[in-house]
C-alpha cells in the first residue's frame, strides 16, 4: 500500500525531456540552451536513461486488453500488448496504441471547473476541497431517488464504486452505456443467449478452431465485442491448422473491413439476415438427412432468396459448404440484429449453430466466462433503459447527474431527446477527462485522471477463454491537477457522513480495490495466490491483472435451442426514401477517437479515407444520379439531416448507403471539434424486442447539393486505384 | 569622387585599411561563434577536483555510465547524503554549499545543472559499452582532478569519435565495419 | 568553309541565281565603317537610356525583390511545404526551371564557339550576346538548383571539401557529376564570355569618364593592344574555343543522366542525353532570337550590326536544330512505346489521355510543327518580330518538355496506389522570380558593357572584300590567321 | 647616351609594316619596337617576329592537374572513408571517367585564364604608354631611338605616312 | 577457369552474395489492414502527423501503408488483400547510390539500408528513385506547429514532446526518412544480448508493427539463421517478393493469399 502510494508521488517529470532538448538541438551542439535537472530523490524502479515499463489495462474501448507501457524519466513512451493477458496476448489495436495521445493530449481539462452557463466554454476553477463539498453535497441534499449515475461501458472498479455507494444512500444503479454496445447490439445479443439457453451471457465463438465461418454482418475484425481476441481467432482459422485454411463468408450489405478478408461476400438485402439463415439452416438439415426442426421446416426458398435477393444457387453453395464442412460457426451481431427483427435473427442465427451441432465442440458456441468476483454478467444498458433514463430527467425526477467516462451527448441520437432531458436537471457534474460535449453542458467538471495515469480494475466481459480481472496503475505521475473519480467520490462519501460513509469507509480507491479482490487473493487455480492482500495487489498491478490458469467455457445445449419455435418476420424500415442507412463505428476512431491525431491521420482501411466524414454509395447509383467524387449531398432521414461528401465505393448494395462513426464533434478538443459529421443524428427511436436501438433499420433519401464539393483526404490514389485523373479527361 | 577613393583603395593606406577592416570583421564573426558555443554559468560552482581528491568515484554520482546510454547526474538526496554531514556544508564562508545547496534543498528545487560534455541529439551515443570496452572516464572526459568546474576537453564532434573507433578496430576487419558502419551512432 | 558558306548569303552563287541582285551589301561585313565610328555607335547604344528603361527595370527590380528573394526566403523559414512538392513528384518545377535554363544557356556556348571554330562570320555581332545568356542563364540554373534543396543552408556538404566529419561527397551520385559539370561550365562559360570582353573594355575605358571611366578601366586590367596581349589573348580564345564545346554537351547530357540513371518508368532511357541536349539548343536558339530582336528594337544603331541576315540564319539554324530535336523525340517516344512495359505503358496513356495532355500537345505543335510550318519561309525568318514569337513559342514548348519529364512523368511509379498529380504553389513565384532576375542581369548588363563585340565586326570586316571578277563584285574572304 | 620612346601613329597596316621595316634599317631592333592596335594584328603582315606566350603550356599543366585531382576524387576519397551504397563498387570507373574528365577541363580553362593573366601582367594599373586613338583601329608603333637623332627619325615616319609622331612617357589610362 | 562477376561488373553477383541480415515476412492471408502496425510505428518512430490537407495531398508520414486495390464490379467485386507497404530494406537499394551526401547508405554491419537525417541536404533523389515510394519526406516542422501548443505562462508548450522516444532521431524539415526495421530495438537487444556475452536469439527483438499487428500477419527475425521462423517462412511456397525484377534484393517477403 504505501509503497504504492509514495511510487506515485514519486514518478516525476523531468523538467526539460531529452525529447524537447532534442526538437531544440535540431542541427548542432546547443549545449547553451539546455538544463539538466535532475531528481530531487530517484524514484525505485528507474534508472538514468533506461526504460522503465508498468502493466496496466487499455481502456479505449470495453475489451479490456492488457498493455505494458514503455516509461522513461515519468513519460510514457509507447503502448506494448501485455502477453501474458488471455485477451489479447501481446497485441494492441491501432487505437490502443494511439492511448498516449490522449495522456499528452494538449486540450485535457487541466483542474476542476465551474461553469456558470451551460454550453458556453467560460468556466472558473474551483479547488479540490471545494469540489469535494459540492460532490459531498450533491450526494447529502437530494432525495437518493433523485441522483442517477450515467457511466462508461467497461465494467471497471469505479462502477463498482457507485453500484455500492447507490445501494448504500438507496440510490437507483448506475447505468453503463457506450455507443459501441448499440452498434454490436449487446443486449439483444445476451437476450437471444437468455431465450434460447435460458442464461443471460455473451455467447463465445470459437472461430480459431472453426473451419467454416458464416458472419451475419459481425464485424469481429474491426469492433466487435473484443476484436483483438477475434482477430486472432481468425488468424488461426486461416493459418491455424497447416492442414486445412477455414473459408470465411460475410453476409452484409456493405463490404466492410471484415467483410474484405472474406472469401465470399454476400451482399444481401438489409433485414433479410434471419430469413437467409432460415433458408440455410433448411438446406442444411435436409442435407444432413436428420430431422428438420419445426421452425426450419416449412421455409419458402424461393421467397426469401427473392426477399434477400441473393441466388438460389449461392443459398444452396453455401449450404452444402456448411453441412460438408467439420466445424463451421454461424456468427451474428452488429447491423443485422440492429433491426426491429433482430432478436429474432439473433435467435435463428444461434440455432443454426445447433443445427450444425457445434456447441461445446471445438470451433463452435460457448459462454464467455463470467469475471472473477462477479456474480453474473453486467450488460451495458441497452437504448430502451437509457429511454427509461431520458423519460425521468424529463420529468424532472432528477435533480443530479453524475456522467463519467461517457459523452452522451455525442454518443446517442438527438431523437432520444437526451439534450433536453439533460437541461431539465438542476445539476449536472461531470468526470470528464476531455472538454467534451456533455462536459461543455455539465455545471461542474472534476476531471479524472486519464486510465494511464490511474488505478483499477476492469471485468473482461468475453474474449478470453478462461475468466480474467484485467488490472491498471498509473503508469505517469498526473500531469495535470486531475483527480481519480473514485477518490473523489470516497472523499465526498466521507464528507457526506451517514450510510454513505459507513458503506464505503475507504481512505482511497486502492484500499477499495483490495476490498474487491480479497476473495481471489488465496484461490488456487489463478494466475498467482498471495499470502495476504498488499502482495496480491502487488501481483496483480505487477502482472496486470489475475486470471485463471486454464479455460473453463460452459457450452449451450443444443437441444434446448432446437426445441424452442422461432418466427422470423422481415424487418420493418423507419422513414421514407429509396435508400437503406448503414451507420458503421469507425474501425480506426472508434467511439471516442476523434481527439487523438494519429488515429484521425490512419487512414480507414477500406476507404482509406483520413480526417473527415464520408458518405459510401455505389458508383452505379451515384452515376444515375449525376454524383460525383466529393460531392456534398443531403442525407434525409425521419429524425434529422447531415451533409458529408460522397465516396464512391464499389462494395456497397446499389439500394444503400454508408456512414462511419466517430466524427462529427462539437466539442471535444481542436482535433475533433467541428470535424465531419455525426451519422446517429440521422437514427429515429426504434427498437428492437431486446431493447436496442434498430440503427440499421432506418430509410434515407438524399439531396445534391450543387456546387458543394468537400475534397476527402485519401491516401489511396485516385488515378492509380481508380482511374479518376483519366476519366475527367 | 568614387575614382579618387578607388585609387585611394589602390595605395598602400588603402589596401592597409581593407586588410584591417576584412581582420575586424572575421574577428567578429569569430567572436560571435565563440559566444554561442560557450556554456553558461554553473548553477553552483561545484568542484570537481575536490571530489575527486576526497576519493569519490566517478560512478558514484554518474552510476548510469555502467549500465546504459546516460551516467545521469546525482539526485540532491545524494548529495544531501554527505553534505548534511559535513560541517563546511553550512559555513557562512562557503556561500556555494551553506547559500546555494543549502536553499536549493530547503526550496526542494532541482539544480539546473549545465551540461558540459554532450553530443546533438542525432547522435546515438551509449556509455555502456565504451566502459565495456575499457575506456576510463578521463579518456574522454579528461582528468577531474585538474579542473574546478567540469569541462570538455576536446572538442566532441565525428571525426574525433571516428579517430578513436578506427584506431582501435584497425586490427579486426568486421569491428572496423560495425564501428565505422553510420547506423552505429546515426539512427 | 563549306559550312560557313551556307549561311553566308555572299560567298553562295546559288543565292544570286535564286532571287536576282542581291546586294552584298545588305551584309553587315561588305557594308564596312571606320572604327571610331562603330566605336561611337557602340557607345552611344550603350549610353542612352529612356525613362522606360528604368520603369522596366524598377518593375523587375520589384519583381526580383519579392518573388525571388523574399518568396524563397519564406520557403527557407516554412519548410518545403509551401512548395508543391509530394510524394509521388518528390521533384517540382525547380528542376524544371533548372534543365530549361542550362538549356537556355547553351545556346551561347553553341554560337560563340561552335560558329567560332566553324568560322561562320554572320557570329561576330551577336557572341556576346548570346555569350551574356550563357552565364546569366546559369546562374538562374543554379539558384533553381539551390531552391530545390531541403536543406540548402547545408548545401556545402555538396562540395569536396577536408572536414571534421572526414566524410566526402558521393561521387556514384549522377546528382554529384551533375554539380561538377556545372561548376565547370559556370567558370568557362563567364571566363569566356569575359576574354574577348577586354578590348572592348578598354575601347569603353579610352571614350568614357567618371565612374564608368573607373569601371571600365578596373574590368579593362590595362589592356593596351600590344601585340603580346593580342597573342595570349587569342590563344586562349581558341582553347576556350575548343575546350568548352565538350564541357557544354556533358553538362546537359550529365542533366538527363540525372533522370535517366533512375530507375522510373519514362525516365530510364539511353538516348536521353542527345535528346536533352538538342532540346537544350532548340531553346536556347528561340532565346537568342528574342534577345537579338528586342535589342534591335529597343537599342540605339543596333540595326547597323543586326540585320536580316543574322536572323535569316538564326532561323535556319533553329529549323535545323527543330528537325534534329523531332528525330530524337520521336526515337525516345517509340522505343517507350514499343516496349510495351506496363508501368511505361501507363505512363504514355497517362501524358497523353491525363489531365496534363494538352501540354503534351502544345510540346509536339510549338517544338516540331510550328518551326517546320514557318521556319522555311525566308520572309518570315527574315523578320525579327515573327522570329522572335517562334522562338518564344518554342520556348513555351521546351518549358512544357520539361515539365512533362519532371513532376508529370513522377506521378505514375510502380506502386499504383500512391499515383498522385503535383500541383505547384510557391514555385509559381520564384519562377517569375527567376524569370525577373534573368532579364534584370540583361537589361544592366546592357548599359554597362559593350554588347556588341566591335573589334571582332572590325577583324571580320577586314577580312571581307569585294574583288572584281569579270563584269561583277565577287565577296571574298581572306584567311588572317 | 639616354634612349627616349617615339610614338608613330598609323592609319593602315602597310605603311606600318613599312615604318617597322625602315627602323630596323634604321638599326632598330625588334626588342626596340612595340608595336600596339586595336584589332589583332599577325606578326607577319608587319614582319615582327612571333610573340612569345605560356597560355597553351599553362593550360596543359591546368589540364594534368585537373586529372589529378578528378582521379583523387573518384578514387582516393572512398579509400578515405569507405561508405557502401547498394549494388555500387567501392572504386567505380564508369563514373570516375566523368568526374576526371570535367575536372581536367575546369582546371584546364582555369589555368588558361590565368595564363592570359600572367602573361600579359593582369591586372596592370601602373602608367603605361598610350594613345587612347589606338582603340579607333589606328597602329601606334612605339621605339627607342638615340635621343639626338630625333627629327631624323621623325622625318622617316612622316615620309611612310605617320598620322602623327610624338614623343611619350606613361601616363594613367 | 572461373571470371570474378564482380570484377566484370555484374550487380547481381554483388547482391546475390549475401540473403541479408535481418528480414521480414508478412502473410497477407491473414492481414486484416486494422492499421495496427500504422499506429505503432508512429509512436515508436517519433512520425508527425501532417493534418488533413498535407495528408490528402500525399504528404503523410506514414513509415509503413497498408495498400487494397479493387478487382471486378459489383456484386462480384473483390477487394485485393491488404498489404502492408514499407521500406524494403534491399540488398541493393537503388535509393543508396543516388544520394550526393552519402545520406542513405547501407549498413553493413546490420544489413539493411540507412537514412542518417543529419547528413540529408533534402535533394529527394533517392525517394525518386525508390521503386516501392516508401521514403517520407519532412515538408515542414510539423511537430513544431503551434496549433498542437498551448500557451503557458508566455510560452509555448506542447504536451505531445513528452511521448518523443528517445532512441530516435526527431527530425526536422527537410530531410528524408523511412522504416529503419526499428533499428534502435535491434542496437538495443544486441547491446544486452552483448553485456550477457550471448548472440540475439531469434524472436528476441522485433519492431513495433510485427510486435503490434494483432493477426500475426508480421514476422520479423535473421535470414541468416536458417533454424529461424523468418527465414523458414521466407521459403514458404505462397512468398514472393514485389518488383523483384528490377534485381533490388527486397529482404521482405508477402506471402500471398490462399
Amino acid at each position: 500500500m504505501s509503497e504504492n502510494i509514495s511510487r506515485r508521488d514519486f514518478l516525476k517529470l523531468a523538467t526539460v525531456g531529452a525529447a524537447t532538448t532534442a526538437v531544440l538541438t535540431g542541427c548542432g551542439p546547443a549545449s547553451r540552451y539546455i538544463k539538466r535537472e535532475p531528481y530531487m530523490q530517484m524514484p525505485e524502479y528507474t534508472y538514468n536513461g533506461l526504460s522503465t515499463y508498468y502493466a496496466t489495462t487499455c481502456r479505449e474501448c470495453a475489451a479490456g486488453c492488457g498493455l505494458i507501457v514503455r516509461t522513461m524519466q515519468g513519460r510514457a513512451i509507447k503502448v506494448e500488448g501485455n502477453p501474458n493477458n488471455p485477451v489479447n496476448l501481446g497485441k494492441t489495436c491501432a487505437r490502443g496504441q494511439a492511448t498516449l495521445h490522449g495522456l499528452y493530449n494538449p486540450d485535457r481539462i487541466t483542474g476542476p471547473l465551474q461553469r456558470t452557463t451551460r454550453g458556453e466554454a467560460a468556466t472558473e476553477g474551483l479547488e479540490w476541497d471545494a469540489a469535494l463539498q459540492v460532490v459531498g453535497d450533491a450526494l447529502n441534499n437530494n432525495n437518493p431517488d433523485e441522483v442517477a449515475f450515467l457511466m462508461g461501458m467497461a465494467p471497471d472498479h469505479l462502477f463498482d464504486l457507485v453500484s455500492d455507494l447507490a445501494a448504500s444512500i438507496g440510490a437507483p444503479a448506475p447505468l453503463r452505456y457506450g455507443v459501441l454496445s448499440m452498434f454490436e447490439a449487446r443486449a439483444t445479443l445476451v437476450k437471444a443467449a437468455e431465450d434460447l439457453f435460458g442464461q443471460a451471457t455473451l455467447p463465445f465463438f470459437d472461430i480459431g478452431n472453426a473451419d467454416l465461418v458464416l458472419s451475419f454482418s459481425a464485424n469481429f475484425l474491426e469492433t466487435w465485442l473484443s476484436p483483438i481476441a477475434y482477430t486472432r481467432g481468425f488468424s488461426k482459422m486461416r493459418r491455424g491448422n497447416p492442414k486445412r485454411r477455414g473459408h470465411f463468408i460475410q453476409f452484409e450489405s456493405r463490404m466492410s473491413q471484415t467483410a474484405a478478408k472474406s472469401d465470399e461476400w454476400i451482399p444481401i438485402k438489409p433485414g433479410t439476415e434471419g430469413l437467409v439463415a432460415l433458408a440455410i439452416g433448411r438446406l442444411v438439415a435436409e442435407a444432413k438427412g436428420g430431422t428438420v426442426p419445426s421452425s426450419f421446416e416449412n421455409v419458402n426458398l424461393e421467397d426469401i432468396a427473392s426477399l434477400a435477393d441473393v441466388s438460389m444457387e449461392t443459398l444452396e453453395h453455401i449450404a452444402q459448404l456448411v453441412a460438408e464442412a467439420e466445424s463451421p460457426i454461424m456468427i451474428p451481431g452488429g447491423s443485422a440484429l440492429g433491426l426491429n427483427n433482430g432478436l429474432q435473427t439473433a435467435e435463428t442465427i444461434l440455432t443454426l449453430n445447433a443445427i450444425v451441432d457445434n456447441f461445446g465442440k471445438a470451433g463452435g458456441v460457448f459462454f464467455s466466462p463470467l469475471s472473477p468476483n462477479e456474480d453474473e454478467i453486467h450488460r451495458p444498458a441497452s437504448s430502451q433503459e437509457m429511454i427509461e433514463l431520458i423519460e425521468k430527467m424529463k420529468g424532472g425526477g432528477v435533480k443530479v447527474l453524475f456522467v463519467h467516462g461517457l459523452n452522451p451527448l455525442f454518443e446517442l441520437p438527438k431523437a432520444l431527446g437526451f439534450e433536453d432531458a439533460l437541461a431539465s436537471v438542476p445539476q449536472v457534474i461531470s468526470f470528464a477527462t476531455f472538454p467534451d460535449e456533455t462536459a461543455l453542458q455539465a455545471d461542474y467538471v472534476f476531471p479524472d485522471h486519464h486510465p494511464l495515469e490511474s488505478w483499477g480494475y476492469q471485468r473482461v466481459a468475453t474474449g478470453a477463454e478462461q475468466s480474467v480481472l484485467s488490472g491498471a496503475q498509473p503508469v505517469v505521475s498526473p500531469n495535470y491537477d486531475t483527480r481519480a473519480t473514485a477518490d473523489v467520490l470516497l472523499a465526498a462519501g466521507q464528507l457526506a457522513g451517514g450510510a454513505v460513509a459507513q458503506a464505503l469507509p475507504f481512505q482511497d480507491e486502492i484500499e477499495f480495490m483490495q476490498s474487491k479482490f480479497a476473495s481471489l487473493v488465496s484461490q488456487v487455480d489463478g494466475s498467482f495466490s498471495a499470502p495476504e492482500i498488499n502482495t496480491f495487489s502487488a501481483y496483480f498491478q505487477q502482472h496486470g491483472g489475475w486470471w485463471k490458469k486454464s479455460a473453463e467455457l460452459a457450452a449451450p445445449s443444443a437441444s434446448d435451442a432446437l426445441g424452442k419455435s422461432i418466427v422470423v418476420e422481415q424487418a420493418q424500415f423507419a422513414g421514407e426514401g429509396e435508400f437503406f442507412f448503414h451507420p458503421f463505428m469507425s474501425p480506426t476512431l472508434g467511439e471516442a477517437g476523434a481527439n487523438k491525431p494519429w488515429l484521425q491521420e490512419l487512414p480507414d482501411p477500406t476507404t482509406t479515407v483520413m480526417w473527415n466524414t464520408w458518405v459510401e454509395m455505389n458508383p452505379e447509383t451515384a452515376h444515375e444520379l449525376h454524383i460525383e467524387n466529393d460531392d456534398v449531398i443531403k442525407i434525409i432521414s425521419e429524425a434529422g439531416e447531415v451533409e458529408a461528401p460522397v465516396y464512391l465505393y464499389p462494395a456497397i448494395r446499389p439500394d444503400t448507403i454508408a456512414m462511419p462513426f466517430g466524427q462529427g464533434h462539437t466539442a471535444y478538443g481542436r482535433y475533433a471539434a467541428g470535424r465531419g459529421v455525426n451519422p446517429i443524428n440521422l437514427l429515429g427511436s426504434h427498437f428492437n424486442e431486446a431493447g436496442d436501438l434498430a440503427f440499421a433499420g432506418m430509410k434515407v433519401r438524399i439531396e445534391k447539393i450543387e456546387g458543394k464539393k468537400q475534397l476527402l483526404s485519401r491516401l489511396e490514389s485516385r488515378i492509380g486505384v481508380y482511374n479518376e485523373g483519366l476519366e475527367e479527361h | 569622387m568614387i575614382r579618387n577613393f578607388f585609387e585611394w583603395v589602390m595605395g598602400p593606406m588603402g589596401r592597409i585599411a581593407v586588410l584591417i577592416t576584412a581582420l575586424s570583421l572575421f574577428s567578429l564573426a569569430a567572436f560571435g561563434i565563440y559566444q554561442t558555443q560557450v556554456p553558461p554559468e554553473q548553477p553552483i560552482q561545484f568542484p570537481h577536483n575536490l571530489h575527486v581528491r576526497l576519493g569519490v568515484q566517478c560512478l558514484y554520482c554518474h552510476p548510469g555510465a555502467l549500465r546504459g546510454p546516460s551516467p545521469g547526474l546525482p539526485t540532491q538526496t545524494k548529495c544531501w547524503g554527505c553534505h548534511q554531514q559535513i560541517a563546511k556544508t553550512f559555513d557562512p564562508n562557503f556561500p556555494e554549499l551553506s547559500e546555494k545547496l543549502v536553499g536549493y534543498i530547503e526550496r526542494n528545487e532541482p539544480i539546473p545543472w549545465v551540461p558540459v560534455s554532450q553530443v546533438p541529439d542525432f547522435v546515438h551515443f551509449t556509455h555502456r559499452p565504451h566502459i565495456a570496452a575499457g575506456l576510463n572516464c578521463e579518456n574522454c572526459h579528461g582528468d577531474m582532478t585538474q579542473v574546478e568546474i567540469a569541462e570538455n576537453p576536446q572538442v566532441m564532434n565525428m571525426g574525433w569519435c571516428l579517430n578513436c573507433h578506427k584506431s582501435r578496430a584497425a586490427d579486426d576487419p568486421e569491428k572496423f565495419t560495425k564501428l565505422t558502419d553510420c547506423g552505429t551512432c546515426h539512427y | 568553309m563549306a559550312v560557313t558558306s551556307k549561311y553566308f548569303p555572299g560567298a553562295e552563287k546559288g543565292h544570286e541565281t535564286e532571287h536576282e541582285e542581291h546586294d552584298p551589301r545588305e551584309s553587315l561585313m561588305y557594308d564596312p565603317k571606320p572604327r571610331g565610328e562603330m566605336n561611337q555607335m557602340v557607345m552611344e547604344s550603350m549610353l542612352t537610356t529612356s525613362c522606360k528603361f528604368w520603369v522596366v527595370f524598377c518593375m523587375l527590380a520589384v519583381l526580383v525583390a519579392t518573388c525571388f528573394f523574399y518568396a524563397w526566403g519564406y520557403m527557407i523559414a516554412e519548410g518545403l511545404g509551401v512548395a508543391g512538392v509530394m510524394r509521388p513528384s518528390y521533384w517540382g518545377i525547380f528542376l524544371v526551371n533548372t534543365v530549361f535554363w542550362i538549356g537556355i544557356s547553351h545556346a551561347g556556348t553553341f554560337i560563340s564557339a561552335i560558329l567560332r571554330v566553324m568560322k561562320a562570320e554572320f557570329r561576330r555581332p551577336f557572341t556576346r550576346a548570346a555569350e551574356l545568356m550563357t552565364t546569366f542563364g546559369l546562374i538562374q540554373a543554379g539558384a533553381s538548383i539551390f531552391m530545390h534543396l531541403g536543406r540548402v543552408w547545408l548545401a556545402y556538404w555538396l562540395f569536396p571539401i577536408p572536414n571534421e566529419r572526414q566524410l566526402w561527397p558521393n561521387f556514384h551520385s549522377p546528382l554529384m557529376w551533375d554539380l561538377l559539370a556545372i561548376t565547370t561550365y559556370v567558370l568557362g562559360s563567364t571566363m569566356y564570355l569575359f576574354l574577348p570582353l577586354i578590348p572592348d573594355l578598354a575601347m569603353a575605358r579610352d571614350r568614357s569618364t567618371g565612374w564608368r571611366k573607373t569601371f571600365f578601366k578596373t574590368l579593362a586590367l590595362g589592356f593596351r593592344g600590344t601585340e603580346g596581349e593580342w597573342r595570349h589573348l587569342q590563344t586562349a580564345m581558341n582553347i576556350f574555343a575548343f575546350a568548352i564545346i565538350p564541357v557544354m554537351f556533358s553538362v546537359h547530357t550529365i542533366v538527363s543522366w540525372d533522370f535517366a540513371m533512375a530507375m522510373r518508368p519514362g525516365w530510364s532511357s539511353t538516348v536521353f542525353g542527345p535528346y536533352f541536349v538538342l532540346g537544350a539548343l532548340h531553346s536556347g536558339m528561340g532565346a537568342v532570337a528574342i534577345v537579338l530582336c528586342l535589342m534591335r528594337a529597343t537599342m540605339k544603331h543596333m540595326d547597323y550590326f543586326l540585320r536580316a541576315e543574322h536572323f535569316d540564319a538564326l532561323g535556319k539554324l533553329m529549323m535545323i536544330v527543330s528537325f534534329a530535336y523531332a528525330y530524337f523525340f520521336f526515337n525516345d517516344y517509340i522505343v517507350q512505346w514499343y516496349g510495351g512495359d506496363k508501368w511505361t505503358d501507363a505512363l504514355l496513356h497517362w501524358l497523353e489521355e491525363g489531365p496534363m495532355a494538352w501540354m503534351f500537345y502544345q510540346l509536339i505543335f510549338f517544338n516540331i510543327v510550328l518551326p517546320w510550318l514557318t521556319l522555311w519561309n525566308r520572309k518570315i525568318r527574315q523578320n525579327p518580330w515573327l522570329l522572335a514569337l517562334i522562338g518564344l513559342l518554342i520556348n513555351v514548348g521546351m518549358y512544357w518538355e520539361r515539365y512533362l519529364i519532371v513532376p508529370v512523368m513522377l506521378t505514375i511509379n510502380r506502386m499504383p496506389f500512391t499515383w498522385k498529380l503535383y500541383e505547384p504553389r510557391i514555385e509559381i513565384f520564384l519562377t517569375i522570380g527567376t524569370f525577373s532576375l534573368f532579364l534584370l542581369f540583361y537589361l544592366a548588363a546592357s548599359r554597362l558593357i559593350p554588347l556588341i563585340p566591335v573589334w571582332e565586326v572590325q577583324e571580320g570586316q577586314m577580312t571581307h572584300s569585294l574583288r572584281k571578277v569579270g563584269k561583277t563584285q565577287v565577296p571574298t574572304i581572306s584567311e588572317f590567321e | 647616351m639616354t634612349d627616349t620612346t617615339l610614338l608613330a601613329l598609323f592609319e593602315d597596316i602597310d605603311p606600318a609594316a613599312n615604318a617597322i621595316e625602315k627602323l630596323h634599317e634604321m638599326g632598330v631592333g625588334d626588342s626596340q619596337i612595340n608595336v600596339i592596335s586595336g584589332v589583332p594584328i599577325m606578326h607577319k603582315m608587319l614582319g615582327r617576329p612571333h610573340p612569345w606566350t605560356n597560355v597553351s603550356r599553362l593550360a596543359l599543366g591546368g589540364a594534368i592537374a585537373g586529372f589529378m585531382f578528378g582521379l583523387f576524387l573518384n578514387f582516393g576519397t572512398p579509400a578515405l572513408y569507405n561508405v557502401p551504397v547498394g549494388g555500387q563498387y567501392r572504386f567505380p570507373v564508369p563514373p570516375g571517367l566523368i568526374i576526371v574528365f570535367e575536372m581536367t577541363m575546369l582546371f584546364a580553362l582555369l589555368s588558361t585564364f590565368l595564363g592570359v593573366f600572367l602573361d600579359s601582367y593582369f591586372p596592370n594599373y601602373r602608367p603605361l604608354e598610350y594613345v587612347p586613338e589606338i582603340s579607333d583601329g589606328k597602329i601606334g608603333i612605339f621605339f627607342k631611338y638615340p635621343v639626338d637623332e630625333q627629327e631624323k627619325f621623325v622625318d622617316a615616319m612622316n615620309q611612310l605616312g605617320a598620322e602623327s609622331v610624338r614623343p611619350t612617357e606613361a601616363q594613367q589610362l | 577457369m572461373s571470371i570474378d562477376l564482380n570484377l566484370v561488373g555484374a550487380k547481381g553477383a554483388i547482391a546475390q552474395e549475401a540473403e541479408g541480415k535481418w528480414g521480414m515476412v508478412i502473410d497477407q492471408d491473414v492481414c486484416t489492414g486494422c492499421q495496427a502496425c500504422v499506429a505503432a510505428c508512429a509512436m515508436e518512430n517519433n512520425l508527425s502527423f501532417v493534418g488533413e490537407e498535407d495528408a490528402g495531398y500525399g504528404r503523410t508520414q506514414h513509415w509503413i501503408r497498408i495498400e487494397r486495390f479493387w478487382e471486378g464490379a459489383y456484386p462480384e467485386v473483390k477487394s485485393t488483400p491488404f498489404q502492408p507497404m514499407l521500406c524494403q530494406q534491399c540488398g541493393s537499394a537503388p535509393c543508396e547510390p543516388v544520394c550526393p551526401v552519402f545520406a542513405s547508405v547501407h549498413s553493413q554491419s546490420q544489413d539493411i539500408n540507412l537514412q542518417v537525417y543529419n547528413r540529408c541536404v533534402g535533394t529527394r533523389y533517392c525517394a525518386n528513385n525508390c521503386p516501392y515510394q516508401v521514403r517520407q519526406f519532412n515538408y515542414r516542422d510539423y511537430h513544431l506547429d503551434p496549433i498542437h501548443a498551448n500557451e503557458v505562462d508566455g510560452q509555448l508548450v506542447y504536451p505531445f514532446h513528452n511521448q518523443f522516444n528517445p532512441d530516435v532521431t526527431v527530425r526536422r524539415r527537410g530531410v528524408m526518412e523511412k522504416c529503419t526495421f526499428c533499428i534502435q530495438r535491434i542496437h538495443k537487444a544486441e547491446d544486452t544480448a552483448k553485456s550477457q556475452g550471448r548472440e540475439v536469439v531469434d524472436g528476441e527483438m522485433v519492431p513495433a508493427c510485427a510486435q503490434a499487428c494483432p493477426s500475426n500477419a508480421i514476422t520479423f527475425g535473421r535470414l541468416d539463421d536458417p533454424e529461424s521462423l523468418v527465414s523458414q517462412m521466407a521459403h514458404d511456397e505462397r512468398g514472393f517478393k514485389h518488383l523483384e525484377e528490377l534485381n533490388t534484393m527486397p529482404r521482405i517477403t508477402y506471402l500471398k493469399e490462399g
